[in-house]
């Protein structure tokens, strides 16, 4: 071995003939790729030979949430057009993939919703009035989020992903085989907070199932100004997490992806990216105008693909359902329209001193000034009368 | 959405009353027409021109490339927009809401308020954060904060908000038009206030960080800014009937703030109330109270006293008013000013 | 790095002087073996015990799920710590120094702050989340920042801070054990300043709202905190040459506030300074002296005066003497408050 | 067609017997995601045929510049011993990639250097004491970054990629054929900003090339508890932008791999993410130690596929390096230490009264007054003394 000028050091044994490249020390793939990435075409079961393998009686409560849903949706913007609701973000479309959710759940299981998202809370039981506390201008959230394992809606987009993460992760370490699911718009995988949640939870392989449902539209934003990717679900792979892409209008795909997303979860085989391809048929909420970034031709075409139609149509073709099965979900419905639409009419009644109950644990010497204040001018009001 | 007079009452019959609103999509209009370098970007303001209608036409009048709707991420928005500025351009950022403008923080603490002097001036940062802020419009969570106090405790930043259609106008041309990087407050409950400000004369470019006296008084200055200048005003009228003559500043600027205007007429009258909407306690109200108290004691006949939001999180909107500072609480303070203590 | 007496001066000859970053661990670690339920997670805090060592050994006693190094993203710490409260969890985040807590805002502000409000106590966010801060360190941009201005303005949190190695014990446990969130602030030019604390008698608990007077005096209080207590330590001392007695409060909470301690002291000497390292404007240091003002006119013979940090970005370690405030600047303002004109 | 009594309206021209279930309308892969997969494992140039390929000049160049940076960093880790500079991250056993960087770019393109990255400043030509600048206690940033088409050193991670993503798409804009090469750790990738600035990047299909230099570590934390992708540049089919994997110490497949990506973002063809397979030899900075999170028989390991040694080797075996050549290397390189040691002896001046000088454009009243309080403080201090 000649003698050398270099200004580096050889290392011990690095004899200069025993020279061979090698692939860098550290690197070895981590996981294979290629189980982690989706289907090439959503996965659909409607209209194909699998829909015999699913229990007729789920297909059947999947029908009668559906229609349950799509009546709520309905109802849920004329309490809108009544001024019953101060804002309402509809899922008229997206049935699907909102009742999927929440039957993919057990109790024990957790859903994190978005702003959006009330009909999953409502199908996995919420009541549509704590549902839609938030939406008509009262308290921001309706319910006990610990009750019904249901977190609060999130207005800001995608932040309560990481929530979700967390809490799945404690569940884990504490050793309760609980699940929580994510649910996310196509816009909202833009924010950080997607990612840093979808990163925290591969490393953790916390039991945790995103949810995207992608409805080509973050308000007047199509998906082409969103991303350029193969699919949402392709960002999966970039987590170490497996992703899926099925059909969000055909609720039986979409029930069986996440469930069996949700089993792996529970199994302890870590989170699983899903993105289910929809149409929100109505506009962003009854304060848009639709019609100013969108075509009737291309909602029309989304309306010939209808959740509820879809599986209407093949349980009816089936013969799992008959006039007298689409007569008892439409009247299903119809009740719980009825009484949602009823109990929306009452005033609910806030106690304005409650601004100050719940800041802190106990109020400050501060709060305490300050409730005194509105207090007295409460008083005073009343007295004036 | 409710329409509330402007400070400015619309008396003249003027042509055609315009809104804020429409101000502000005038001055960006004028702006970018003007400078090609001035471009608009954040989330649906370009087809749909913005969920307030504020950046309407202007992606059809001067194509995406100008006036571009971005993927939804407010910390990408304000981060491409700095790298933009890098280049030479002049990006006017809007942030959907005030508190979506908080993923952006990051951006704007550590970059946008800094690059400046961090380059030791090679690198100005010419642009505008466009925030619709506060509260009294029914919106849901999160969609009524006045997060002003953070704009203001970062050093680097200005911090602008009109109260007025005319001065929407002109301080957005200011800012646009500023080397430095400009958080642009828009009181949300104020864009459809209507003036006889018209389109076809628009108002002059205002000057940064210059107050304006909206009232002339003698008894007590009311000390404010954008969706509290209409309270303020109101106030001042019902006060003539309790014998107080209150003048109004209206701030328009937070950073640069305008001490002389403000300590000029708070030496005239010698009592002070600061009213704001934002929270009081580490709000603008205690930097304005202590700043006008250190410069003004000898002149003051009671502590400057405040009127400002609970120490709260944004209430929802069935119990809005009992937040916001409305005129009798404005009235209240005026009255607990120690009037037999002193002239 | 620099070391730094304690306002308390280790004066007996303790058995085992302990560093304020020694008593910081020894706080998680108490309250990690009493409750299993207490977390501790942040970039670096695992392995090698954090960059300042604070959380050193608590991974090795307590297990990786106890004391967990995350991924390198402030707002995914935070935010994945949300959810673990959710669940039952204490977690406790260290952000790794305070201008790196900037990505962690949207989460701090829209959810930490909020999330017991939104559902009416049904869900608490019994969270801590420290944060070195301030500076003196001689760290390159970005390790200095004095962020208590954001964190005040934002109703929901507790905003302490100890400046003493007992408090560093005392309040940290405290905050742990709070059932609301706190954003505890870590001096960390104070990271090693000793005491005669001593690990093995840990200090009590401290109640998380109260000031201390830390020195009593008659002719002007100061009002001060964290990284400054020191300065105003050494500023009363110096000030008795000049014939002054100087009272200095040590607030150790900025929220709550402790109204009733400053205001009993600065009635007593009527007159007052409130000194910290943040920027002036929009600083912590408006809100007190406006506070004070409201409370103790009367009593005041002069404005109450801030020494602050000038408003710019925090100046590279070669400038940053001339910009944090010392001595000298303490006594320069306890010389303007207007002597001939009073008691 | 039966009458139903279904909810749901038909829609038009959807008669029952013609259902046959389509995908859903809007879906269709908007790029194949195979081409943007990265190689299998990390691409390596030395020790293969393709040298025979690469320009001897280019292969020299990259001799001297490899070991230029290799004494810089020594020479700055033992300025920080002396005194002179406040705090170092080292870039030893990295200079492959800083190097690479560099030489892949154009004058006019614009390089965005994470705080670890000065010598890749160096090695574009930035006077060693400018890049140091910052480092040293001195002012934020030692040069005109207009004037070098260099941005600051970024202390928060990842939050310039944005900026590069920013000022490519600007550039583009005016139609200069401009590229920036943006600069980021294994660990930064994680922060939410790497997320969003690769997404606008490909979005928008700006002229920017992401380089993240995974050295195993961020401070103490392994890669692993990092992400469980693949790979880091698995991410970049998440954006729909090709990733590339490569052999950080091999630094003319690093030069390569970063060619063809700027040649492809100057072409129109959009952003790429390359992923450099590296080490860091030395601590985190000068203030770390190592020890405490990982063994010596790692970094033993990492010597002995030393990227100077790598290619020393390959070239001398080419005949393409003599004895001659390591000299001058060497003695090039010493030239450059002994500048910067004698001119970091010398103290800077600083001028206190520039606190205020570049806050703003014009100074506040505010900021006047503050001038002017320091101004007297330092007259009183020098009067004094
Ligand atoms: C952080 C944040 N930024 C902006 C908004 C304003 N905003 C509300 S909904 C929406 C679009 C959401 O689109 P997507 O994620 O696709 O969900 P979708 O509405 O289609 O269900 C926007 C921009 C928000 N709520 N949060
Ligand atoms: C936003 C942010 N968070 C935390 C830090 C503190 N910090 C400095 S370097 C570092 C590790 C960086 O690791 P990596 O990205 O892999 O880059 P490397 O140091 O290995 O070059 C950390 C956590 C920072 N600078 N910025
Ligand atoms: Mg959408
Ligand atoms: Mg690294």
């Amino acid at each position: 071995m000649q003698q050398r000028s270099s200004t580096v050091q050889e290392p011990p044994g690095a004899a200069r003939d025993a020279y061979r490249p090698t692939p860098p020390p550290a690197w070895r793939p981590r996981t294979d790729p290629a189980p982690l990435l989706p289907e090439a075409e959503p996965l659909r079961v409607l209209g194909t030979d699998a829909v015999a393998d699913a229990d007729p009686e789920l297909l059947r409560r999947l029908y009668r949430e559906l229609v349950r849903g799509r009546r709520y949706n309905a109802q849920a913007t004329a309490l809108t057009k009544q001024g019953r609701l101060a804002v309402y973000p509809s899922t008229t479309g997206q049935e699907a993939c909102e009742v999927a959710a929440a039957l993919a759940l057990e109790e024990r299981d957790w859903l994190f919703p978005s702003y959006r998202d009330t009909l999953a809370a409502v199908a996995r039981g919420l009541d549509p009035v704590q549902a839609l506390t938030l939406l008509r201008g009262d308290w921001h959230t309706g319910y006990d989020p610990r009750e019904h394992r249901i977190a609060p809606l999130s207005t800001p987009l995608a932040t309560q992903l990481p929530h979700a993460v967390g809490l799945a992760h404690a569940a884990r370490l504490k050793g309760d085989d609980v699940v929580a699911l994510a649910m996310v718009g196509d816009g909202g995988t833009s924010e950080g907070d997607f990612h840093e949640a979808l990163n925290f939870a591969a490393v953790w392989q916390a039991p945790v199932v995103f949810l995207v449902q992608n409805n080509g539209f973050a308000i007047s934003v199509p998906l082409a100004k969103q991303t350029a990717a193969p699919s949402l679900a392709h960002k999966a792979v970039g987590y170490g997490m497996p992703g899926r892409l099925v059909d969000g209008n055909d609720a039986v795909a979409v029930h069986q992806v996440l469930t069996e997303a949700v089993t792996r979860a529970r199994r302890g085989g870590g989170p699983t990216l899903v993105e289910a391809i929809t149409y929100r048929i109505d506009a962003h909420t009854n304060a848009d105008d639709a019609t100013r970034y969108r075509g009737d031709g291309e909602v029309e075409t989304w309306r010939a693909h209808d959740p509820v139609l879809l599986l209407e149509r093949e349980l009816t073709e089936r013969g799992l359902l008959d006039e007298d099965g689409r007569r008892a979900a439409a009247e299903e419905a119809e009740t719980m329209a009825a009484r949602l639409r009823e109990r929306m009419n009452a005033d609910p009644v806030l106690d304005p001193m409650d601004l100050f109950a719940h800041v802190y644990a106990e109020k400050t010497a501060q709060l305490r000034e300050q409730a005194a204040q509105l207090r007295a001018e409460l008083d005073a009001e009343s007295e004036a009368g | 959405m409710t329409t509330h007079a402007t400070a400015r009452p619309a008396a003249k019959a003027a042509a055609k009353p315009a809104t804020m609103a429409q101000a502000l999509q005038r001055a960006m209009r004028d702006a970018m027409a003007e400078d090609p370098t001035v471009h608009v970007m954040g989330e649906d303001v370009g087809t749909l021109g913005g969920v307030f209608r504020v950046t309407d036409g202007l992606a059809k009048e001067f194509g995406e490339d100008r006036c571009t709707d971005t993927p939804l991420a407010e910390a990408g928005i304000l981060g491409t927009a700095v790298g933009m500025a890098m280049y030479g351009l002049r990006p006017v950022v809007e942030m959907q809401f005030d508190a979506f403008a908080y993923p952006a923080f990051e951006q704007l603490i550590s970059h946008v308020s800094r690059m400046r002097n961090r380059t030791r001036g090679a690198m100005p940062m010419p642009l505008v954060v466009r925030v619709p802020y506060g509260g009294g419009i029914g919106g849901v969570e999160h969609h009524s904060d006045s997060s002003e106090a953070y704009y203001m405790a970062t050093p680097g930043l200005h911090v602008v908000t009109p109260a007025t259609v005319e001065d929407a106008y002109g301080l957005l041309r200011a800012a646009i038009a500023s080397d430095d990087p400009v958080v642009f407050l828009e009181p949300k409950r104020l864009y459809w206030s209507k003036s006889d400000w018209s389109p076809e004369a628009p108002s002059a470019v205002e000057p940064i960080g210059k107050a304006v006296v909206r009232r002339r008084g003698t008894s007590a200055t009311l000390i404010t800014y954008g969706p509290s200048l209409p309270v303020c005003m109101e106030a001042a009228e019902a006060a003539t009937a309790e014998g107080w003559d209150l003048e109004v500043v209206d701030l328009r600027s937070l950073v640069p703030f305008d001490d002389e205007t403000v300590c000029a007429s708070v030496r005239r009258t010698g009592r002070a109330v600061v009213v704001h909407e934002s929270a009081g306690f580490g709000g603008p109200g205690g930097e304005i109270a202590a700043r006008v108290t250190e410069r003004c004691f000898h002149h003051l006949e009671a502590p400057v006293l405040r009127v400002a939001g609970f120490d709260i999180p944004y209430p929802p909107p069935m119990l809005e008013r009992h937040h916001l500072p409305g005129v009798d609480r404005v009235l209240d303070a005026v009255a607990r000013l120690q009037w037999e203590a002193g002239s």
